[in-house]
Order: C-alpha cells, then sequence, then structure tokens
C-alpha cells in the first residue's frame, strides 16, 4: 500500500470524500472560534490599538498564499515527474484559493497599513512581494484557461509554476533591496525571542488551523470538481467516437 | 544555427519584418510622458531614467507575440523540429536575433531620448550600460513566454500577463542602476545584481523554453 | 460588541472583505461542483443506457 | 538501413485513431498511405518523423534521417527562393542547392521572393526543400495539393531519383504518381472502441 494509489482518481476521490467533512467542520470550528476570540476577547495592543485586531485574518492568509503556490510547485513537480493526473488537477484547483489568499492579505494589509503608515497603499516590501505573487497566480489561472488540451494545459502550467517559483523568489529579494520598507518584523518565528504576545499568540494559531483545515477542504472538493469535469469530457468523447463508429458500420 | 540567426535578422530587417516598429513605439511612449506628467525639467530628471526603462521594457515586449508565432503558423517550426537544431538552441537563436534587432537598438537609442527627458548628464552611461546588461534577459525571458503562448490564437494578451511579472527583477536592478547613477550614486551593486541574472535567465531559460516548445508541438 | 476605538472602520472593514472574500470562494466552488457533478451524471446514465 | 514501425498507436489530442501499425521501408523504397480524410494518415506521418510521441509501439531507425514536409511549407514571403533553399540546407548542413533547383524547374524564380510566387510555385518550392535536407527518408504529407499535371512529373522524377540514390519515401497521398510503391491502408488500423487507451482513460 503506497501513497500513489491515491493518484487513482476514483481512490482519490473515496479518500477525499471521507475526509472531507471533518476538514469542512474543523476548518468552520477553527475560524469560528479563533475568529470570535481574537475579535471579542483579545485586548487593543498598546500602540496600535484595536487594528491589531486585523492580524487574525492578515497572518494566516499571507502564510497561505505562500503555501497555497508552494503546494502548486510541489504538485506541479510531482506532475512532471510521474505523471499523475490528479496532481495536475489538484495544482489547478489550488490556485483559485490561493488568488484569494493572496487578495485577504493585500486588502487586510492595505486596510491595517492605513492608520498605522497614514496612507493605503504603500510599496513595502511585502506588500509588493505579494502583489507580484498575484500576478504570478493570475497568469497561472489565464494559462490553464487558455489552453483547450488538458495535459498539455497542464505540462504548460507545471513548467510556468517551476520559473514563476524562481522569479518569485528573485522578486522578493530584488524588492527588499529596492525598498527596505515600513512593514513590522515577522509576527510568528521560532528562532526569534521576540514573538507577538501570548494573547494575541493563541487566537492566531486557532486561525492558523482555521485557514489551512479550510484551505485543504477547498482543495480537496476542487480537485474532485475537476476530476468529475475531466471525466464528463473523456465520456463525452468516447460518446462521439462511438457515435461515429456505429453510423459507419451502419 | 548561424543559418537562423542570419534568417530572423534578415526577416525582421526585410520589409514587413516589423524592424522599427519596437523604436517607434520606445519614441512616442517618452514623448507621451511629460504630456501625461507636465513639463516641469526638475520632475522630468527625476524619473527619466525609470520612464526611459519602463519605455524599453513595453517595447520590447510589443514584438514578442510574433517571434515564435509565425514560424508555428506556417509550418517552419515544425521542420525545424525535425532538423538537427535542438529545439532549446532554436528558441536561443531566436531570442538572441530577436535581441538585435529590438534590444540593441533600444539600448542605442534610449540616451538620444533621454535629452528630451531632462536625464541628468551623469546617468547617461550607466542608463546605456543597465539597459544592454538588461535587455538580453528580457529577449530571453520573452521567448519563454512566447513558447508558452504559441499554440494559443490571440495569445499576445496572455504572453504579456505571463512575462510581465517575470521581468520584474531585472526591471528592479536595472532602473535602480540608472536612477542610482542619475542621481551621483554608485550603480555598481544593482548593476552586478542586473548582470547576474541576465547570466542566470541566458543560461537556464533556453531549457525551460525548450522543454515548452516541445509540448506544444506534440 | 468590542469598544474599536478611533480604528472601528479598519477594523470592520478588514473582517467584512475578508470573510465576503472567504465566503465567495465556498460558495463558487460548492456551485461549480454540484454544477460538475450533475454534468457527470447525466453523461454517465447516457452512457450506461447505450452500452 | 530499414525504418521499422512496429505495432505503433496514434493519437490525436489524447484520443487514439490507429493502433497496431506495423511496417518497414527499406532503401529504395517509397510506400503509399492510403485512407479516407480523418482516417489518420497525417497523425501518423507526424508520428514517425517525430514530432509527436506515438501512444503506443515505436519507430525504428528513424533518428535524424527523415525529412518531412506538409500542408505547411514553412516559406518566408520576404525572402527568395534562393534564401530559401540556402537557409534549409545550412540548417541541416547542406550547401549545394542547385540540384534541388533543377529538379523543381525553380532555377527562373532564383531570385524571386518566395511571397511572388503562385501555389504551384510554393509548392514546388516546398518539396525542392527535402532534397537540401540530405536527408534519406523523406515522409510527405499529400504533397501534391497545388500542383498541376507537369509539375506532379517533376515531383514523381524527384522522389524516382531519390530512391534510386538509396533513399526511401513514405508519403500520404490521393493520386497515383506512376511510381512503383507499396500501399498500405491505414483504415485497416483504425483504433477500435475496445483498445482505446486514452490520455483520459484514468477518467473512464
Amino acid at each position: 500500500m503506497s501513497l500513489w494509489e491515491y493518484a487513482n482518481p476514483v481512490k482519490f476521490l473515496r479518500l477525499s470524500e471521507r475526509v472531507q467533512p471533518w476538514l469542512w467542520a474543523g476548518a468552520a470550528i477553527c475560524l469560528g472560534v479563533g475568529l470570535v476570540w481574537g475579535f471579542f476577547f483579545t485586548p487593543d495592543d498598546f500602540r496600535q490599538g484595536s487594528t491589531v485586531k486585523i492580524i487574525y485574518l492578515h497572518v494566516p492568509s499571507a502564510l497561505m498564499a505562500i503555501n497555497a503556490w508552494f503546494m502548486m510547485l510541489v504538485a506541479s513537480l510531482i506532475w512532471i515527474v510521474r505523471r499523475h493526473h490528479v496532481s495536475a488537477l489538484a495544482a489547478k484547483a489550488a490556485a483559485p484559493v490561493g488568488i484569494v489568499m493572496t487578495l485577504i492579505a493585500l486588502f487586510t494589509g492595505a486596510i491595517w497599513g492605513q492608520p498605522m503608515w497614514g496612507t493605503w497603499w504603500a510599496w513595502d516590501p511585502r506588500l509588493t512581494s505579494f502583489l507580484i505573487l498575484f500576478l504570478f497566480y493570475l497568469g497561472y489561472v489565464a494559462l490553464w484557461e487558455a489552453i483547450e488540451d488538458p495535459d498539455t494545459a497542464a505540462d504548460l502550467t507545471a513548467i510556468l509554476c517551476l520559473v514563476g517559483t524562481v522569479f518569485a523568489v528573485l522578486s522578493r529579494y530584488a524588492v527588499l533591496f529596492w525598498n527596505q520598507g515600513l512593514h513590522q518584523g515577522a509576527s510568528l518565528s521560532l528562532d526569534k525571542e521576540e514573538n507577538v504576545a501570548d494573547v494575541f499568540y493563541f487566537p492566531l494559531l486557532v486561525c492558523i488551523g482555521g485557514f489551512v483545515l479550510l484551505f485543504l477542504a477547498l482543495v480537496l472538493y476542487r480537485t474532485g470538481t475537476e476530476i468529475r469535469l475531466r471525466r464528463t469530457r473523456a465520456l463525452m468523447a468516447r460518446e462521439t467516437r462511438s457515435a461515429t463508429l456505429r453510423a459507419e458500420e451502419a | 544555427m548561424r543559418a537562423l540567426f542570419f534568417r530572423d535578422l534578415a526577416l525582421a530587417l526585410r520589409a514587413g519584418g516589423g524592424f522599427g516598429l519596437g523604436l517607434a513605439f520606445f519614441l512616442i511612449v517618452v514623448v507621451l510622458v511629460p504630456f501625461s506628467v507636465g513639463p516641469q525639467s526638475a520632475l522630468l530628471t527625476e524619473i527619466a531614467p525609470g520612464v526611459l526603462w519602463l519605455g524599453a521594457l513595453l517595447a520590447c515586449l510589443l514584438s514578442l507575440d510574433r517571434l515564435l508565432a509565425v514560424d508555428w503558423e506556417d509550418g517552419a517550426l515544425d521542420l525545424l523540429a525535425t532538423s538537427p537544431l535542438p529545439l532549446e538552441g532554436i528558441v536561443a537563436v531566436k531570442a538572441a536575433a530577436h535581441w538585435v534587432t529590438t534590444g540593441l537598438p533600444l539600448v542605442l537609442a534610449a540616451p538620444v531620448l533621454g535629452v528630451l527627458l531632462n536625464l541628468a548628464p551623469s546617468g547617461y552611461g550607466v542608463l546605456v550600460l543597465s539597459l544592454a546588461l538588461g535587455t538580453p534577459a528580457l529577449s530571453m525571458i520573452g521567448a519563454f513566454g512566447a513558447a508558452l503562448t504559441v499554440g494559443i490564437k490571440r495569445g499576445g494578451l496572455l504572453l504579456s500577463l505571463l512575462v510581465l511579472p517575470l521581468y520584474v527583477p531585472t526591471l528592479i536592478f536595472g532602473a535602480e542602476a540608472a536612477r542610482r547613477a542619475a542621481q551621483g550614486l554608485d550603480p555598481a551593486t544593482p548593476l552586478f545584481l542586473l548582470a547576474g541574472i541576465t547570466l542566470a535567465v541566458l543560461a537556464a531559460m533556453p531549457f525551460a523554453a525548450g522543454a515548452v516548445l516541445r509540448v506544444n508541438l506534440r | 460588541m468590542p469598544d474599536l476605538g478611533k480604528y472601528a472602520d479598519a477594523v470592520l472593514s478588514a473582517y467584512a472583505v475578508s470573510i465576503l472574500l472567504l465566503v465567495g470562494i465556498v460558495v463558487l466552488t460548492l456551485w461549480r461542483g454540484r454544477q460538475a457533478r450533475a454534468e457527470m451524471d447525466a453523461v454517465e446514465r447516457r452512457s450506461g443506457r447505450n452500452g | 538501413m530499414e525504418l521499422k514501425v512496429t505495432d505503433l498507436a496514434v493519437g490525436r489530442g489524447g484520443v487514439p485513431v490507429l493502433a497496431g501499425v506495423s511496417f518497414s521501408l527499406t532503401t529504395g523504397q517509397a510506400l503509399v498511405l492510403r485512407g479516407p480524410n480523418g482516417s489518420g494518415k497525417t497523425t501518423l506521418l507526424r508520428t514517425v518523423a517525430g514530432l509527436q510521441v506515438p501512444m503506443a509501439g515505436q519507430v525504428h531507425r528513424a533518428e535524424d534521417r527523415i525529412a518531412y514536409a506538409a500542408h505547411a511549407d514553412g516559406l518566408k514571403a520576404a525572402l527568395t527562393v534562393a534564401e530559401n533553399l540556402r537557409f534549409w540546407a545550412s540548417v541541416f548542413g547542406q550547401s549545394d542547392i542547385a540540384p534541388a533547383l533543377a529538379a523543381f524547374d525553380l532555377e527562373d524564380l532564383v531570385e524571386r521572393r518566395a511571397g511572388q510566387l503562385s501555389a504551384g510555385q510554393k509548392r514546388r518550392l516546398g518539396l525542392a526543400r527535402l532534397m537540401v535536407t540530405g536527408r534519406d527518408v523523406w515522409v510527405l504529407d499529400e504533397p501534391t495539393v497545388s500542383l498541376d499535371t507537369a509539375s506532379v512529373a517533376l515531383f514523381a522524377d524527384a522522389v524516382r531519383g531519390h530512391l534510386a540514390h538509396g533513399g526511401s519515401a513514405l508519403m500520404a497521398t490521393h493520386i497515383d504518381l506512376g511510381i512503383e510503391a507499396e500501399t498500405l491502408d491505414v483504415s485497416g488500423f483504425r483504433a477500435a472502441a475496445a483498445q482505446m487507451a486514452s490520455a483520459d482513460e484514468a477518467f473512464l
């Protein structure tokens, strides 16, 4: 029994349908608890006032915006190396979710920045990097949409994802070089002493968990949708072919 | 390989090849800038390096959608694919021809257009140098984009959407170098980084573009 | 409702936009999924009948 | 050297068209593919030429031996006849274009732009390209489209000459060229509904 067994669409669907209810429920609970906890029951920051509450949306969505791209990268590599269709479709399914995460991170970042920096948009390196990431997502989705043949589309988008990853990282450093920025340091990190205070930390963790679960649920569901669309396509192709064959025999 | 390079040059220079269109576009963009931001010399001086870089980048983008599409439509790409030339080499050579017919004229025209924008005297040399270092990467990245969109009807817009984000690092370092020089600062660091990116792109991108082309020819 | 002070607009709009986007993608996903499932079922039934 | 195709399955857009195709092509031999439109001749030729990946089976000893010509000639309207030919010659590491010009009666048109040629002249130029490749297996897809009778005769002579010099030819054509050739009817190899291993197989 190997993990690759789930590369079979039917097996994948069966497993994904079994875990999905748990994922959806977990996501709902975590997001509900985390956001309510964060919004209603945490104090204001002495410096940032109540805007600190935006952290519960901003940090998880930013994390997931990057993780979604990373997941697409891994899925693309699996498709290139092992040619599992489900993997390519999972990458396709994740992209729009990544777009939404990036949008949330951008919007909340801009809204957060407004009272802090006195302007809606600042060309802060992090915000700028997310804007560039957003453009990469758009290109990736547009390329999927533009190509008729699904396997060609999978190949081309997979290569675009690899190349895009390299350039996204390059852009990140380029942007850092270009503008040192207003953004505060990372809110969460393992090696730094200076983390956000515990009061904010625990609800934030719950929210991050919620975003991760929601992402997984969405991607599994969307991958299922893509598999069904692909199956519909294959069945219809077979239908027209056997129809023409029958017509010729008659 | 050499034959392909010279054929592409000849095609670009003959009537209907579109040589000079990029240059004309560059000129028009630069002329339009003062109309949109106002004629104050000080302001123009300040934005000149950035405008010139952006104009050159857009002019470069303009002719990319025909880079491979012409050969795709008339069947030449199929025939080239059955020839002894590797696809990676074909894309690289076509990108090189694109640079010579589009990028190089832009590099040479940039200082003349710099006069129109009142570029600071200290900026000219580094502007030309940064464009000379950066535009080969623009052509090669563009060839990758052209290979991605070659089979798509009206792929021009999609090509821009795919290629422009990939241009970000080159634009940042190139324009930064030109700006620093114009302000009398030391442009060495961004120039080195720009050259590094171009070298890496020239070394690695033909393989990505070749792989993409192979998928599209399938 | 906690007192959000002078930043009430910013915080509330951040939450509103985010939740709207999240609900949007979930609804869109479920709607597309249902559509795809119906389409597939229809084709499957048809091809089941014909052989 | 014998080009050998064994148990080849070819497909278009992930859908198999022909399956179980086997044939071999020896020195001096011509093989004509027949079959109605849409029966998969073009797909088979593209696969043999290496432009497409076979869905199953193998093509043996085809590397760097094939000169392929299809509906699109890959001619550049802005270049002259000689320039077009010389380009393809040097791509294939050859230099002499005179025999090709002579064989297809293009000598008077050498300095003309390809864009000014008639459809038949263009086609002749496209076929003349085969002779400057120096490759010994010609893979031709409907080579006689838009050729008049005299040009067809020129083409048939060129093919005969090629075969006599130890070359071979695989072509799909509807007309009889008067060349001694075996024929292969591809409609016998149509991929049956049952053996449709396709790219979408995993989803069926």
